[in-house]
């Protein structure tokens, strides 16, 4: 399971942001923020780092600590998604990682569907958060 | 098939419910209201488009991709004919436009085109502004029902 | 003193991470008495450039004492190791025992007392080798010399000599160097150096095998530590030797053999502190063999080794001060190797490092807290005593040396605990923390990770908070804030803000405190209602010049000092702040936007301010304001007549304000813009703030589009509020009616009158009438003026009342004048300021199209004295000047006079002699495509080649009852030719039939010879004449000779005359004149015709010529 | 110029989507222009009768039917429609005794697939487009019916629930000047 | 195959001659609960099916009977009135009997008044230049033909659409009209035909049609 | 065979439009008579039918014949009257008034956001899908007189 999603805007303001753990949210907060630096670089076209293939909307692992794995993902429409997992949970196959992103990512899409959303406001639908930690869990 | 009747129809609406509305007076107003409503429309339906896409490579491809999967997605149809200059205009055309095949084949009604085509180019531009391209989006109808819509993407 | 020998147990020694470099010995240079021996002595030590072999000079004296050798050990079995590594090995081999021993020596090949000073080379030679005695310290000497060397072989006598010092020396050849003291020095001392570096390199590879040769003695059991040790050494001597693959291979041999030994508690200290050593030097081998990842690998597994080995748990902080130290070493080292080009990347650079040693730092600092808070003494006597002069890295002063299996002294091992603690409780450790963050950041910034940086710096502000730097603390808090608000990370802003809060209060900082509070206070922050309502009650306070509540948690101490620095902050009175709100995101938000983006001058202007407050108690305000910038000046409106009420908001109420103004009149055709918008809080009695919005803030980076569809939950849709912060101030239209009377075309040339009117339309009646008048163009052909005469200058003030009463009219004039036909415009600008209470200045410009056309054209023809039009001109010879005028203007005009004036060189012939020529169209009116002519004879007295500016011709003109103008053509003549023959004819008018009349024919010479002409009369029917019929005429220079005929005609008409024929002969060619130009004479001079009237009836009276001549008859 | 893309998603986009995402921001630009929520569902309405007149003419032409002289009937050709253009089918239930009353029952609905009403708007008769059609339709074909909403999945009930009350039947319009 | 009816119409568009013949019997009878579930109204003065029609029961039914009781208009035969006996739950179940309205003479009459300005109309109305008026009319149910004499009487018969030989019918029905109307001196024109031969020999070609199923010259 | 002309009435009786092909006989009244006698006869026509007819009637009124043309009638459930005016030979007529109905008339009318359904088609588009229509059908011939 994943301990920490955030779903990060296009000006990269948090839109929606859950934890396993309500107590910790501040300091992944912190992380998820660090994990922006990241993300930028790899999206920086003038900079031509990793080999990670950027036509993939999964950026893979972002950085680890002792504590725990930072993965990433982007939407074509630069909406980020960050998910945390523990460095202890090693079940956690990159393709898993994957596949729980591509399900928030169709989460998000819905809500932003939703036609009293305005796409760029925090995200506050019940059912979405609902869905969201069950994609946490499950995985 | 059977709901496209649908969407026709809920479009005429949307265009008459913006121009019967009392509150505005001067027709601008009115388009830019549709246009607004394209534009949610363009902006959110994307999201769902682009979800299992690849990354786009740049502008061009993306622009691609509005005129292929996205128009048929929308437009039941690939755009006719896609031009652009490099420096950011690009001309969009489609020959048979769906909002306005079963208008008319010519210049009658020419006048009321314009109201048929203001959602459609919000939906261009919301789509866009939501990979972010921002741009003006014009449409242009000589006859109908073909319709080219010009895009103007600005750099900033 | 203790203290810093504290530091030393995490801390690495000097020696350790000096770039070990070969010592050499220099002796036998005086450098402070001897100026040669002290340039040589420069350029060995201080070029420190990089070619520089990695040598280390040394002036050693002459009685200089080595450290003494131990005595060889042929055996290790009884030998038991007191520790790993001894504290003064490395400096020893680092700078007291050198690899080779120079010895410099002032001596020429030709010295005069060689013999003498080469034994005392030699004894020199002798002392140091004794002094060296054991070591295998390569001595060489160098002579000095003063002498440049001849090439080898060539000096015989130094080659002699060499050998006979290397003897006395008992130096092998390659030992004895020359450094010829000149120019060259530099040279000669990298060739020197080179060689010292070759000697200092074999001298360690020897002293690497005897070490090794040792290795035989041990056995794994009794001798581990000497395992490690060896193998320190070795990759030690091999770093020396700069063969630092090698050396890396040791030093990993030394860490694996160190992972050997067992710890317990009492080396646990030693271990850890030698394995950092080695560590680091494994690191830094590894960076210099550009094996980064290797390095950052060995690294990690080295801290993952170490980090659960706590050791002592009294003594827990040295723990976590060594890992600390580990990290903060390896940054170092990393950040080493980026500075000499090693690539680091986001992932890995050396910031991560340091902050992994701040965060021990920080473990240290709370297990200090934790452990040294107890002790209060330092306990005498000192159980750390001599703990500088220990044998061993990383061993217990209080049981030194000891074998680690020897149970410790419990009561000596309590002292030394306690002493250490109280030692660490000295430790400023927020101090080092904050230096190692600071690290930290700057790196972080330079791998392009803003955000991790900021999150650093707030930690960084932690930690000033917590060792009180209050100041600090906020300054810090308050900077990062900005960007955690743009991204909109409310719930770390709210964080930091509480924090920042907490500081301002500390420092009794009002402005920040008020400005913070008003932030706390916005919707945005996950404050918790009940610290909102701590902090808006604060405010309140604050308002009132009261000291605010500090927060609940604080202590009661720090909140005494808080109160006692607040005292002071209330003493100004009344208290004023204004605090710029520009992108902050308070409780209060406003926006403001000109109604239109265009105002005429005399409109009011209006501003429409919405205000929202998202604070979740009433907020009122004192006083709500807009500036506005104008280029002229820049002026605050405030909201007028509102009560409190309108003035006083409560939770998400938004609300409307209406500003009017009038315009100045000199902003006309300028912009303006909404400045800002101030809200004045509290009072002005005692406290007041004035908030100050800046009108262009977007703050909602979200599509307008989209928010379009955001709903408003009471009536003001503040979000869509489109911003609207620039107006143009235009002319107010101005209600004057202006009208221009004019006949046109105007005409070349002519003063064109133009009428102005002007009916006041306004309301008002107006004063400072001004009316301007310009052409568009500029340019020397048109005119302005007043007066139908002279010109003025544009533009053109066109005189008229200054006052003009409501409906009241008046009408000018103003004249133009073209001096060629083309289209222009004339430009009347009308200004004045309308007299109504508020008075404004008003413009209205009026443009005339004017079609200028010439009234006529002129064209002049010259004729001969037969009328018939000539292309040249004869001297002195009569020709007529004929005038054409070609009226085509579409007006009548009255040619009032002409006068036709001649150049200088021209005048007229003496027929027409009464010098004024009468016009002869004076007086006469012309419609269009009329054309008048005028005819004057001249003469031309010079010959010219081409036709030369004959005159002017000069035509006084009007329009009918319009003013007179004068227009001047100048007249172009033709080309005027000398001709000696002058041909004149004087006959009667006419001839009667049968009644006979005289032809005189006048020929004169107009040269200086004598010209001799043959003249024949050719015969006729028509007439009977008398006369020569043929014969030769000679006439005399500048005379004139006269043919006479009488001629009887026989019939009636126009009857040809006989005809002249002239040839002139041979004998006067020199004048030139050839026959053609004679008939051309005769034919332009002479009639062909004549007429002749019917025979009148009775007996004629015969014209007087006839009468009182005889007639000569022939027959 | 064609992309890599997979297609199917496309169609499925096209489908509902569509009408859901214009009708969600047409009723968003509705409650924006509105003072009430009462005006907001009265305007839904309207605009579903305008499509109903039209769309039923589509409805026949491709189904040809003939007239409904019974409700029974006109309510199994409702469901139909309910297929075809919104791609569901309701169930036809709780009629009234004197069978001049139904309902639809829908457990899903395209229109409001993605919705999720804010709690201010609670009396907003989000698919009141959908009975304005039903009126609309039916009225074309000489039925006067009544159409409301009962249950709304958007309001938290487990379904969808449309009513349909007949009023009476319609006469052709005498030609002018007979009897 | 059968032919439903017979109409001859004079020159003036009255009606001179009719005969039903087996027209069918369409009535239901059946038992209803409260409330009804059809709706029924008052159409010139009958009471009529106005929706909801099931088993039998058609849109425009007249209500023959209520629990076999005679309905003359709204009123049943005992006096009561049929519409507010079925507003009354106590009342029911009932049973009711619907049918298709029976044509009375007179609406016959109407009904034939009514054709002859179609008739005209049709060929006002024709592309075509001198066209005649309706000559063959056809619903779903039935076919009308229509034959006019030169002295401009219709013979009008209704009968299956499938039904052939209506042409010659028709002819024979001039035939026997002229011979056993006209010729028959108590018979004067736009009056009502009423002479056993005339309708013996219908009867007789009817029958004939019934045996062979089309019309034979005889 | 040929096709003389078509009448297109709503419910409510206006004549929603027509066109003619080759119609020899005009009815010498203007096309408002015209139209306004038209739909009274069809509506009277209807009415005749339902009480003549033996039976329940369902499409009732298909057409009627006279000596010159056909008079073809469609009703939509939605009241809706296609009067299509064929020579006597035509057949299959009513499925091309279904056709006219479902093909043109849905798809250029009621599709077309510019036409009221209520008032008369003004639609160039929807003439000329028409007109095209008509003439390509088998019993579209010109006869030439």
């Amino acid at each position: 399971m994943a301990v920490c999603v955030a779903i990060i805007g296009k000006d990269n303001a948090p839109k929606f942001f859950a934890c396993a753990n309500p107590e910790e949210e501040l300091n992944f907060q912190y992380k998820v923020l660090s994990s922006l630096d990241i993300v930028e670089e790899k999206l920086n076209p003038t900079v031509k780092t990793s080999t990670a293939d950027l036509r993939e909307l999964y950026l893979g692992m972002l950085y680890s600590l002792e504590t725990h794995k930072i993965y990433g993902y982007v939407t074509n429409t630069k909406i980020k998604i960050i998910i945390i997992v523990d460095s202890t949970n090693t079940s956690l196959r990159d393709n898993e990682i994957k596949s729980m992103f591509k399900k928030i990512h169709s989460e998000y899409a819905d809500v932003v569907c939703n036609p009293f959303y305005i796409p760029g406001e925090p995200i506050t639908s019940k059912s979405f958060a609902m869905n969201i930690k069950s994609i946490m869990l499950q995985a | 098939m059977t709901e496209d009747t649908l969407f026709e129809l809920l479009h005429s609406e949307v265009v008459h419910y913006a121009l019967q509305n009392d509150e505005r007076s001067n027709q601008d107003e009115d388009l830019s209201i549709i246009e607004y409503i394209g534009f949610s429309v363009g902006y959110r339906i994307i999201e769902r488009l682009t979800k299992d896409m690849s990354r786009f490579k740049d502008e061009l491809d993306t622009m691609k991709f509005i005129c292929t999967d996205f128009w048929s997605a929308v437009y039941k149809k690939q755009i006719d004919n896609l031009r652009t200059n490099h420096q950011g205009v690009y001309v969009l055309q489609d020959n048979s436009f769906r909002f306005l095949t079963k208008i008319s084949n010519g210049k009658q009604y020419l006048e009321a085109a314009s109201k048929y085509v203001a959602f459609t180019c919000g939906v261009i531009r919301g789509s866009l502004s939501n990979l972010n391209i921002s741009c003006l989006v014009t449409a242009e109808v000589q006859n109908m029902p073909s319709c080219k819509f010009h895009i103007q993407v600005q750099r900033t | 003193m203790q203290a810093n020998t504290i530091q030393s147990n995490s801390d690495f020694p000097p020696e350790l991470c000096v770039k070990p470099l070969a010592p050499v010995g220099i002796s036998g240079l005086d450098v402070i008495n001897n100026a040669i021996h002290k340039s040589v002595w420069e350029i060995f030590s201080n070029n420190r450039r990089n070619e520089h072999s990695p040598v280390l000079f040394k002036l050693i004296a002459n009685d200089h004492e080595f450290p003494i050798i131990k005595p060889k050990r042929n055996s290790y079995d009884w030998y038991i190791p007191k520790g790993i590594l001894k504290r003064n090995w490395m400096h020893k081999h680092l700078y007291e025992i050198p690899a080779v021993m120079v010895i410099f020596y002032d001596l020429d090949w030709s010295d005069l007392q060689w013999n003498e000073k080469m034994i005392e080379c030699a004894s020199r030679v002798q002392s140091m080798r004794a002094a060296l005695e054991g070591r295998a310290t390569r001595i060489v000497v160098v002579l000095i010399q003063t002498t440049l060397p001849l090439p080898a072989g060539e000096d015989t006598l130094a080659a002699e000599r060499a050998v006979a010092l290397c003897a006395s020396c008992e130096l092998n050849s390659q030992s004895l160097f020359v450094l010829p003291h000149g120019d060259h020095l530099q040279g000669y001392a990298t060739r020197l150096e080179n060689a010292f570096y070759e000697f200092a390199q074999t001298y360690y590879h020897n002293e690497a095998k005897t070490v090794k040769s040792h290795k035989e003695h041990l056995n794994k059991n009794s001798h581990q530590y000497l395992y490690v040790r060896h193998q320190f050494k070795l990759g030690f001597l091999n770093e020396l030797k700069q063969d630092i693959h090698t050396a890396y291979k040791h030093y990993n041999h030394a860490y694996e053999n160190l992972l050997e030994i067992r710890i317990v508690d009492t080396n646990s200290l030693e271990i850890r502190t030698i394995a950092g050593f080695i560590n680091y030097k494994i690191c830094r081998l590894l960076f210099l063999l550009n094996l980064a990842r290797d390095a950052i690998s060995t690294f990690k597994s080295h801290i993952d080794r170490f980090r659960s080995r706590i050791g002592f748990q009294e003594l827990a902080f040295e723990h976590y001060a060594w890992l600390s130290k580990q990290y903060a070493v390896f940054g170092d080292t990393f950040d080493e190797a980026v500075k000499l080009g090693l690539p680091a990347v986001q992932t890995q650079h050396p910031g991560i490092y340091y902050q992994q040693a701040a965060q021990q730092a920080i473990l240290r600092k709370k297990a200090c807290k934790e452990l040294c808070s107890t002790v209060i003494a330092y306990p005498s006597p000192d159980p750390l005593e001599g703990v500088s002069s220990m044998e061993f890295y990383g061993q217990r002063p209080w049981r030194p040396g000891k074998v680690t299996s020897e149970p410790p002294d419990p009561h000596l091992e309590a002292r030394g605990i306690q002493a250490v603690q109280y030692l660490e409780k000295q430790v400023n450790h927020s101090n080092i923390i904050i230096q190692l963050y600071g690290l930290a950041i700057s790196q972080y910034k330079t791998y392009k990770c803003p955000r991790t940086r900021r999150h650093l710096v707030l930690e960084m502000a932690d930690e000033c908070y917590d060792s009180k730097d209050y100041g600090k603390a906020l300054t810090l808090y308050t900077h990062m804030l900005w960007d955690f608000r743009k991204e909109k990370w409310w719930g770390i802003s709210s964080q930091v803000l509480e924090k920042a809060l907490i500081c301002a209060f500390l420092t009794a900082n009002v402005q920040d405190y008020i400005q913070l509070a008003l932030e706390i206070l916005g919707v945005n922050t996950t404050t918790s209602l009940d610290d909102k309502r701590r902090i808006y009650e604060n405010l309140k306070k604050i308002l009132k010049k009261q000291i605010p509540y500090g927060h609940p948690k604080l202590q009661q101490d720090v909140l005494q000092n808080a109160i006692i620095i607040w005292q002071p902050a209330f003493t100004a009175n009344p208290l004023h702040f204004s605090l710029d709100m520009a992108n902050i995101t308070a409780c209060i938000e406003t926006r403001a936007r000109f109604l239109k983006n265009v105002y005429e001058v005399d409109q009011n202007v209006t501003v429409e301010i919405y205000i929202r407050s998202t604070c979740p108690f009433p907020l009122s305000f004192a006083k709500i304001s807009v500036t506005i910038n104008a280029p002229n000046c820049n002026s605050e409106f405030a909201v007028t007549n509102v009560d409190n009420i309108a003035l006083s908001f409560h939770k998400d109420e938004v609300k409307k304000f209406i500003i009017e103004f009038m315009p100045d009149p000199h902003d006309i055709n300028k912009e303006i813009q909404i400045d800002s918008i101030n809200i004045q809080l509290g009072n002005s009695t005692e406290c007041s703030v004035d908030l100050r919005y800046s009108s262009y803030d977007e703050s909602s980076k979200n599509h307008p589009e989209l928010l379009h569809f955001k709903r408003s939950h009471n009536g003001i849709d503040f979000d869509n509020v489109r911003p609207l912060s620039t107006a143009t101030i235009v002319p107010r239209e101005s209600k004057l009616n202006i009208s221009f009377d004019h006949r046109w075309p105007a005409l070349v040339g002519e003063w064109y009158q133009i009428v102005i009117n002007i009916i006041n339309e306004e309301l008002f009646g107006i004063r400072d009438l001004k009316i301007e008048v310009a052409l568009d163009e500029e340019s020397s052909e048109t005119e302005l003026s007043l007066q139908p005469t002279s010109a003025c200058k544009q533009p053109l003030l066109v005189n008229s009342p200054k006052n003009l009463d409501f409906n009241g009219k008046v009408s000018t004039h103003f004249f133009v004048r073209v001096h060629k036909a083309c289209k222009c415009h004339v430009t009347v600008r009308v200004t004045y300021t309308l007299d109504s209470q508020k008075a404004v200045l008003s413009i209205k410009t009026g443009v005339i199209p004017l079609t200028v056309v010439e009234p006529f054209e002129v064209s002049t023809k010259y004729l001969s004295m037969l009328m018939s039009e000539i292309d040249r001109f004869y001297v002195d010879e009569e020709f007529g000047v004929m005038n054409y005028i070609r009226f085509c203007s579409p007006w009548t005009i009255c040619v009032e006079d002409t006068l036709l004036e001649f150049n200088a060189l021209q005048v007229p012939p003496g027929k027409s002699a009464e010098n004024s020529i009468a016009s002869q169209i004076a007086g006469r009116s012309f419609n269009g495509e009329e054309i008048s002519a005028e005819l004057h004879i001249a003469t031309c007295q010079k010959s010219t080649d081409q036709g030369s500016n004959l005159g002017k011709y000069s035509i006084k003109w009007k329009r009918e009852n319009g003013i007179s103008t004068t227009t001047e053509i100048a007249i172009q003549g033709l080309p005027c030719y000398f001709m000696p023959i002058g041909l004149k004819l004087s006959a009667p008018a006419h001839g009667f039939v049968r009644t006979p009349m005289l032809l005189r024919y006048h020929v004169q010479n107009r040269s200086q010879h004598l010209i001799q002409l043959d003249v024949v009369m050719q015969a006729t029917e028509a007439f009977m004449f008398s006369g020569y019929k043929q014969f030769v005429v000679s006439i005399l220079p500048n005379s004139t000779r006269t043919l006479q005929y009488n001629l009887y005609p026989l019939i009636a008409g126009s009857v040809a005359l006989p005809e002249l024929i002239m040839s002139c002969n041979a004998d006067n060619d020199s004048l030139g004149i050839n026959k053609d130009q004679l008939n051309a004479l005769i034919h332009r001079s002479l009639p062909t015709h004549i007429y002749v009237m019917p025979q009148v009836k009775g007996d004629p009276k015969l014209p007087d010529i006839v009468a009182n001549q005889k007639i000569a008859v022939t027959s | 110029m064609s992309r890599s893309s997979t297609k199917f998603d496309m169609k499925k986009v096209q489908n509902s989507e569509l009408v859901t995402l214009t009708y969600g921001a047409l009723v968003a630009q509705m409650i924006k222009d509105m003072d009430t929520t009462e005006d907001v569902n009265k305007q839904l309405e309207r605009l579903g009768y305008n499509m109903g007149i039209r769309l039923i003419e589509d409805f026949l032409a491709k189904t040809g039917s003939g007239r409904c002289l019974d409700l029974k009937d006109t309510a199994d050709k409702i469901q139909t429609a309910f297929k075809m253009y919104l791609g569901v089918q309701p169930n036809v239930a709780n009629w009234s005794a004197a069978g001049d009353e139904f309902s639809f029952i829908l457990d899903t609905n395209p229109l409001t697939d993605l919705v999720e009403i804010p709690e201010d708007l609670k009396n907003l008769k989000y698919c009141n487009l959908i009975c304005g059609a039903i009126r609309g339709a039916l009225e074309m074909v000489q039925l006067e019916v009544q159409s409301w909403i009962v249950q709304d999945q958007l309001k938290g009930d487990q379904n969808t629930e449309i009513r349909v009350k007949f009023i009476r039947r319609l006469e052709d319009a005498m030609p002018a000047g007979e009897d | 195959m059968v032919i439903y009816g017979i109409y001859i119409v004079s020159k003036s568009g009255g009606l001179i001659f009719n005969y039903d013949n087996n027209t069918p019997k369409i009535e239901t009878e059946k038992k209803f609960n409260y409330p009804l579930d059809i709706k029924l109204q008052v159409e010139n003065k009958k009471i009529i099916v106005e929706f909801g029609q099931r088993d039998g029961i058609h849109v425009g039914h007249v209500l023959y009977a209520v629990n076999g009781v005679q309905v003359t208009g709204r009123q049943m035969d005992d006096g009561q009135d049929a519409l507010e006996l079925l507003d009354k739950p106590e009342n029911y179940p009932v049973t009711l009997k619907f049918g298709r309205p029976k044509m009375t003479t007179n609406e016959k009459i109407f009904l034939a008044s009514m054709f002859y300005p179609l008739f005209a109309i049709a060929s006002q109305l024709s592309p075509e230049p001198k066209s005649s008026g309706i000559e063959i009319l056809e619903s779903d149910t039935f076919r009308l033909n229509c034959f006019q004499t030169l002295t401009g009487v219709k013979i009008m018969t209704v009968a299956d659409p499938m039904q052939p030989g209506m042409e010659i019918f028709l002819k024979k029905i001039y035939e026997i009209y002229a011979d056993y109307a006209l010729k028959n001196p108590f018979y004067s024109l736009e009056m009502p035909i009423r002479c056993e031969l005339f309708d013996s020999n219908l009867k007789s070609i009817l029958e004939q049609i019934e045996k062979t199923g089309t019309v034979t010259n005889v | 065979m040929t096709v003389y002309n078509i009448y297109i009435f709503d419910r409510s009786g206006t004549l929603l439009y027509y066109q003619e092909w080759n119609r020899f006989k005009q009815s010498g009244m203007t096309r408002e008579e015209e139209a306004k006698l038209m739909y009274g006869m069809l509506f009277s026509i209807k009415s005749f039918v339902t009480k003549i007819s033996p039976t329940d009637t369902k499409e009732g009124f298909l057409y009627y014949k006279t000596s010159k043309y056909t008079l073809h009638y469609l009703e939509t459930p939605s009241g809706l009257k296609f009067v299509l005016n064929t020579d006597v030979h035509s057949q299959g007529v009513r499925e091309i008034l279904q056709l006219i109905y479902s093909q043109v008339y849905v798809e250029y009318v009621v599709k077309n956001p510019m036409c009221n359904l209520s008032q008369p088609i003004s639609s160039e588009l929807f003439k000329t899908k028409l007109d095209a229509y008509i003439k390509q059908l088998p019993i579209f011939t010109t006869k030439t007189v």
